[in-house]
């Protein structure tokens, strides 16, 4: 009996539905390895887009003719698109938001001013994104919460060893970690975190911006209360993005934005709240936005997550391996096994922004900074670092050509 | 009659102009008020019990709503009459929509639910139970 | 020598820019009377976004490499159009939000929070949308302020007279009004407000949601600290807004939303900000869409503000005109002088959701419900209202089509 | 020579490499601190002036960067060597970046500028002028 092989993807077949490849950079095919920051668009996705404004554009929810009855299904086919994505129990608890980012925010303001106060300890770890780290630090500021952060060890990798001490401050309310660390690859073990922050009587919050485009993603397996993702990192366009939460936090939770949408009734002195998800909603949302998230959703469960995981991984294990080879070169973070495709490097002293910027001469893009992660860099002893990353339509050769311009940049600046 | 009318069919706005059930009621056994946050309809549901305090003895409902909420709630007060409290509270919604019989957009939708939705939240307090997944309640936070 | 006669907007022509109205609904033309609640939307607008992912697209600010430079040249490019459109003296004071109701949430929460207490007085209108009503409603009884409210006579328009009262109840902090009420199209005197608010030593915060698609808007002029406006209602993508403030406010201001992007340094123990606008805009925003935001100000400035405001007064004279002459008709609001392109309207004791399900057979999309704006409806007496609104596309025909569709509900269901 | 390599032409890598006015000084007439937000570059910059409390005597610049920032840093630090403190706490950009001789797109001047802004602030400080618009200044918010 034969085994099945994994399908496998077609990175070539698959760069023929992103229209920005046709476009060339300083006379060189585009290799695009900023995928971490954002993702390139499918076809697929921005025709989605076009064809609801055309022909079935309306503001959602509340009007009784026709063209609004076909925004709102429109609308809410999304939600349910990316409830069942992310494996949600209900669609009621899927939250269209600006980003991730914004869903953190709802999650920090709306849970964290109710519900931290002095002698509350909020826990996220050194190798968090800004949009994890500073709501949280600010929240507990506002609060008077303490904010301890969990370190890493020289791979990359959380040290949980610091959790007992990190236990032994206070109250522990909320964890708050990113479940792939956007400037390492690191996977983190927030299942683990989750138990433990269940263990404290805390909440757990998952920033999972950078694991859902690029593997399956079960908020119930994971463990989490809430989770936050971000369409524009998966193929799906800017402005919107997802929150998932627990339906008995959220229905107990203030809401965070006011307005519009949000209510169910609005006296001069007394004001109710509308039901999930709507709650949370307030104004009108990105709803054309939302329709191309839907279809970015389609498009990744089309051609597979496990499939985009297996790809990249192997994009990964080749280019630490070649990266690695040249001289002088400094790769950060955890071996290939438990991490996903991004790679920070340095050249010897040479600052990543110049390493960029040749790159770009050969048609590269990676980022060079500190990729919203300053706590990290601090811990590693760089002000910044040079990424390159990884996702579906990414090839072999384009990490050949990156080898190539690291050399050239040695050659340029060394 | 085109396929536009009979959403608005004979027995739809015979319900609508003559409502069944349509009142109030001094010291009902269940109460609730619920409102529709799409276009700000009210209605207030009353429920008395016959004396095993479980068979619906007699609905009534008060409020302001287009036909279609105003039909369906007056269907509803008849539909319900003698049937157990238990068995109502968790009516499925497709009962009611095969007595309204007509085919509503999901807007139109919260329209027709607005009144069983209401009766569920008034039966649901009168017997402590807690509320179904999706049904909002009338206790929600409030400002002031 | 002969007077120069203002350049007449041609709806005809402009209507063919607008692929829905290629669409029928029910067999007819749709006749979009909703555009107060959203504006449908030009192919310059959705060519501008495509050929932005198409050709552009990248994650913005950070990027070393051509396509983050060209990505935020398309970013900022439209900041700086937005800011001309209003007449910011900065684009540095102009804030990319998600919509109108975010940016004055913005203000209520990262100014509101820290400046208001007890013995303030936080005043809007009974006019207001939810969005400029429940933000202040909310940070009021958070922060323990007063919250009061403006009433409005039975012509819709607010009386002022009641200044002195309100202003012997505390220290008037806030002054939040819409420049144009989206149910009733009166055309409020924020302007006047503004000097109030001032000299109680109030901030002046302006709803121009439904101002600045129709008409021009000076936001100097105005006189106000903040204003916030909506790109889904002036012919641009959902998903997107703008907030323009004062520069000393802004700068004086904790954050809102907080994450990448925002912050100029990150520790453990000590984190600050970014310089104007980015100090406001945390994580990923909404890029394309702002791109298309732009695109849109383009567009109108293209046909003309003026242009626009005197089509639709003369369709809304037209309009009242003749709904006014139904037997049993009743429109709410101010007079033609003195109001926007907006017919609240009721037809007897029918419900509006009744009226509105009737005109849609005949491909008619008006608004039935409170408009969110239920302390109006309550000021007004009823739940809700049929609404009629208006924009450069709307030709007189179609209100003849309303009139006859409004006789056609009076058969059906009176 | 390539459109490209002229960014990193000979006079900038020399600045680069061999940096003008690097280190820091003990007890500074000026100084301050100045980070590039969008690459987490930090620069401090010492001013020493002459007797007349005006003229500038020395710049030192001490901080990491990439050879765009560090370049144009040197340079500056050349450049303003006895001019007026109140002549280069206004200095317009554009002289500095004639002195570099480079295209630069809007990030990479970020770049460029990342040293002369945190002078201005120096200066300012130092004098208790205001700071110019589109300069933030070492002294926003801080958490704790
Ligand atoms: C007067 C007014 N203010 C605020 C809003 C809310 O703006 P947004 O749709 O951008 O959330 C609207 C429209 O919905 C409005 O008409
Ligand atoms: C790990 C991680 N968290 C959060 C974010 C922020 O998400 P967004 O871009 O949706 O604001 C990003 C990306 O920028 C990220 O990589």
């Amino acid at each position: 009996m034969a085994v099945e092989a994994r399908p496998k993807l077609d990175a070539h077949r698959l760069r023929a539905d992103f229209p920005i490849f046709e476009r060339e950079v300083n006379g060189k095919p585009l290799a695009y390895l900023d995928s971490a920051a954002s993702s390139q668009k499918p076809r697929q996705v921005l025709d989605a887009m076009r064809t609801f404004y055309e022909t079935s554009y309306a503001n959602v929810h509340r009007g009784v003719y026709r063209l609004a009855e076909d925004a709102t299904a429109g609308y809410e086919g999304a939600r349910a698109k990316v409830a069942a994505f992310v494996n949600a129990p209900s669609e009621r608890e899927v939250i269209f938001t600006r980003s991730a980012t914004e869903g953190i925010n709802l999650v920090a303001y709306a849970w964290g001013l109710d519900n931290l106060g002095p002698g509350d300890v909020v826990v996220v770890t050194e190798l968090e994104h800004h949009s994890n780290f500073v709501p949280w630090q600010y929240v507990a500021k506002r609060t008077g919460a303490e904010f301890r952060a969990i370190p890493f060890d020289d791979a990359g990798e959380l040290v949980l060893d610091a959790l007992d001490e990190i236990a032994s401050a206070g109250n522990v309310k909320v964890v708050a970690n990113n479940l792939i660390s956007n400037s390492l690859g690191t996977v983190n073990p927030s299942e683990r975190l989750a138990a433990w922050a269940h263990e404290q009587g805390a909440i757990m919050v998952v920033d999972a911006a950078q694991a859902a485009p690029h593997r399956a993603l079960d908020v119930q397996a994971l463990g989490a209360d809430f989770v936050a993702i971000s369409s524009h990192k998966m193929c799906g366009p800017s402005g919107v993005g997802a929150l998932w939460g627990r339906r008995e936090l959220l229905e107990a939770m203030s809401p965070f934005n006011l307005g519009g949408e949000m209510i169910r009734s609005v006296k001069l002195d007394r004001t109710s709240w509308n039901e999930l998800p709507y709650k949370f909603e307030a104004g009108t949302p990105a709803i054309a936005e939302a329709v191309g998230f839907g279809a970015a959703v389609d498009y990744l469960t089309d051609v597979g997550l496990d499939a985009i995981e297996q790809h990249e991984h192997e994009l990964l294990a080749y280019a630490l391996e070649q990266l690695g080879g040249i001289e002088g070169v400094i790769c950060y973070g955890p071996p290939p096994e438990r991490r996903a495709g991004i790679v920070s490097f340095n050249v010897g002293a040479i600052h990543p922004h110049d390493v960029a910027q040749v790159l770009d001469w050969e048609g590269i893009a990676i980022r060079a900074g500190h990729h919203c992660t300053q706590p990290l860099m601090t811990r590693l002893g760089v002000a910044a670092t040079s990424r390159a990353s990884f996702y579906l339509y990414t090839l072999p050769d384009e990490i050949d050509r990156l080898v190539a311009g690291v050399e050239r940049v040695k050659k340029v600046l060394g | 009659m085109s396929e536009f009318d009979q959403l608005y069919r004979e027995v739809i706005l015979d319900h609508y102009k003559n409502p069944r059930g349509h009142g109030t009621m001094d010291d009902p056994d269940a109460g609730a008020e619920g409102m529709n946050p799409l276009c700000g309809d009210e209605v207030s549901i009353y429920v008395r019990f016959a004396e095993d305090q479980e068979t619906i003895d007699e609905v009534k409902f008060a409020g302001r709503g287009c036909a279609i909420s105003q039909a369906a709630t007056s269907m509803l007060t008849e539909m319900v009459q003698g049937k157990r409290a238990s068995d109502v509270a968790v009516l499925d919604k497709d009962e009611l929509l095969e007595e309204i019989g007509i085919p509503l957009t999901p807007i139109r939708l919260k329209c027709a639910m607005l009144g069983l939705t209401t009766l569920k939240v008034a039966l649901h307090k009168a017997k402590g139970t807690p509320l179904p997944q999706g049904i909002a309640g009338d206790d929600d936070l409030e400002l002031k």
